[in-house]
């Protein structure tokens, strides 16, 4: 099993060099942490920046700087600023080569439901619907299974939907999975110690396990 | 000679009637007209629809406004973690409409360029494409969506010269310019209003043809809603 | 009759206090001469351009700086520079107050034509489709017959349109009118020393004469 | 580590091949890529579809490459003076597409903004509506006109970074910014390369995350079409 830092540590390994990426809130924005050395990669805000930098240090907090989560950030050299409409449009280009967002659900065709639970309060999509539609290539990270222990990668969403067909991969606390354009969770690798059994177990949407599936690796 | 310089915030909004649709900048708490909402507050205007990517906090920005239960609709993205906002919207006295962020930006800029819709697949496939036109363009699907049509655009910017031209600050940016060109009237207040020439027409990032009204707001608050800080030690 | 200086200072008496004013090439690029004193009033350039001073002074010519004619000009204290999307964006959601240009037709229901002759060379339309199908008020600088003596103030354009009933006002070397909204057009005045037979004979198309048609002043 | 930077032209367009379609930046001759044009001339490329709002003068800007008969097809809003285009056009040798330039300007936006399609009324119940779409917003008609779909965009800025951020200057920003979004792969040529971190982010007119490549370029002739002066005395 892994802990959120090693969901996050494991899909930092696919960011490539040169990548604009824009991190979710929650487990992704851990990724940030993980980037390998000696690869140029620029994150993306999507309230209007490029280039995201760490936290200020104490006392540096700039009001007028913040990002997506509304945390005060920094910039870095070679760092932009720009409005909401410019955001979203480099966001619908496709410009960004990267999302990573978390997901309450992933149904087995790629579509992901993250915004609305029925009867609970609604607090709104914000980016996430604009995202999910338009990247070339979204990385969900989630736990496997919810808090009541039901699976979270199923046949259909349940919950009201962010997007169609439009996750590619998943990286949770049990495994690497791709989403197969035929419909599908295609097993990539499973977490130390985690059997292909439980996995399966905790997969409630078609699992497609070909070949030898090993561990997962953090170095 | 017109004069697009007003006294202050109460001038600025002294006809915005109660039932009016206004466009309110900012992201979070950053970015917004605080000087303006105030004003708003203490002129108990109601019945107003608010164009705006979120709703304050409770005590603080748009939050203000819904206390007074002076908004009838909320046009939003995203409406955070605002008590009151959760007990009108389930008591049925505010009327929500959430709609995904790059909608709401791109529908502020499709009024500004005066371009009536716009396609965007945000959204497609969800519960937000309901009765929406959609339309397939090179095999992927759009929904259209409409220009927003805002009597008062509300913004705040950082800079302003007396012609009207606004530059803005880092984050504080975000949608202020799109709404800035989106409003029927649109109102800036600024952090500093100079005189027209002082500002480098290079680096201006609202034109003054988009802006009516401009003063230079007061005491301003700038609240941070989610203070992050790293220890001055490395790491 | 009005020299064309003089038709580009009758129309300068249309412009208001405020006003944001696209001038065209030819007559209406005089209008700036005529711009009364006392009140304010910002050129649009649509080439990305708000506030157009001037020409510049001998051996200030700025090459990275024109007007939409690519004349060298200057900038004046409030000027704005933004790019070509933008300045179309501006004019087709009508912030522009008033557009001035020229024409070779104008049909009684408000049709312009002025961007093309078969036969010729075509150069192109540039920004006026933009600017006539967009703007709120556009005043149309003209002669009011053409070299061969015909009048280009028709029942109908004979030129390939550059719009449709777009037009609201025409000043020329013998008259104003302005364009009604049911077709036809309204003698408002007539050039000192102008007779309204003379006008008549040089209209094609329907011409409105109602009340007494005063000469034009320019005081 | 990703490099955008160049050595220069010859290296920023050397899979430019025969049949691609450019973007070309510029306003006549005010902020055109006059390094890249020259070294298009230079490897003789062919078959090019140019999307640029002017085609040069006979001995400048486009007109060099018109010269060679490089170019298969223009799509501008206005050519100007130029013999050599007018005997290829009468000739049959070149396609022209004459649009309007707020199109034209708009088309680039949609392609740099993900957006399909837009609306505008230019062009309505004229030649250039022929065959396209009409549409019908709150009593008024508008064309749907669909983004380009450039091969590569190339642009002229003055200052660049090593992050390929841009900052233009004065009107020869014209259609630079829209085209650098909307290239598929999009080449800046800028007056001073800096390095990443010496441009201001709220300056920054062209971000980085669309630009592909960039160099300084040399030998910057800059002519002026039409040198229009005053005299230096009052009036």
């Amino acid at each position: 099993m892994f802990s959120k830092e090693e969901i996050a540590q494991r899909i930092a390994k696919e960011i490539k060099d040169g990548y604009y990426v824009n991190l979710g809130i929650g487990i992704p924005t851990l990724v940030a942490n993980y980037i390998p050395k000696g690869i140029n990669v620029v994150l993306q805000s999507e309230n209007g920046l490029l280039g995201m930098g760490p936290f200020p240090f104490e006392g540096e907090e700039d009001a007028d700087l913040i990002n997506a989560g509304k945390q005060t950030i920094t910039t870095l050299p070679g760092s932009s600023i720009f409005d909401s409409a410019m955001s979203f449009g480099m966001i619908r280009a496709q410009k960004v080569d990267l999302t990573i967002l978390g997901a309450m659900e992933v149904s087995e065709n790629g579509d992901i439901a993250n915004w609305k639970i029925p009867g609970k309060m609604v607090k709104g999509m914000g980016g996430a619907m604009d995202l999910v539609a338009s990247a070339k290539n979204i990385i969900v990270a989630m736990q496997h299974v919810n808090k009541a222990g039901e699976s979270k990668l199923l046949p259909k969403c349940t919950l009201p939907l962010t997007g169609v067909k439009c996750i590619k991969k998943i990286v949770t606390e049990l495994a690497v999975l791709d989403v197969l354009p035929e419909g599908g969770f295609k097993l990539l690798e499973r977490a130390p110690g985690v059997s292909i059994e439980f996995i399966q177990q905790s997969t409630a949407g078609r699992l497609v396990v070909e070949g030898e599936i090993l561990e997962m690796r953090l170095d | 000679m017109i004069n697009k310089v007003v006294s202050g915030a109460e001038e600025a909004i002294r006809d915005i009637a109660d039932g009016a649709t206004l466009m309110l900048g900012g992201f979070g708490l950053c970015g917004i007209p605080e000087n303006c909402i105030n004003a708003l507050v203490k002129k108990q205007v109601k019945q107003l629809t608010c164009i705006s990517n979120n709703a304050g906090v409770d005590d603080f920005g748009i939050g203000l406004m819904l206390q007074q239960r002076q908004i009838k609709k909320m046009i939003s993205s995203y409406v955070g973690e605002n008590a009151e906002f959760e007990r009108q919207l389930l008591s049925g006295e505010l009327e929500v409409d959430l709609i995904p962020q790059g909608t709401l930006a791109t529908r502020c800029l499709a009024a500004g360029y005066g371009m009536p819709a716009i396609f965007t697949p945000a959204g497609v496939g969800t519960e937000v494409a309901e009765g929406k036109e959609i339309r397939n363009f090179n095999g992927k699907d759009y929904l259209m969506e409409y220009a927003f049509d805002a009597d008062f655009a509300i913004v705040k910017a950082w800079k302003g010269d007396t012609a009207g031209n606004l530059m803005f600050r880092s984050t504080s940016r975000n949608f202020n310019p799109v709404m800035a060109m989106a409003g029927k009237i649109t109102i800036a207040e600024v952090e500093e209003l100079v005189e027209a020439g002082e500002l480098d027409p290079d680096h201006i990032h609202t034109p003054g043809i988009y802006v009516h009204r401009i003063f230079q707001g007061k005491d301003y608050e700038k609240r941070i809603e989610q203070r992050t800080v790293r220890k001055s030690a490395v790491g």
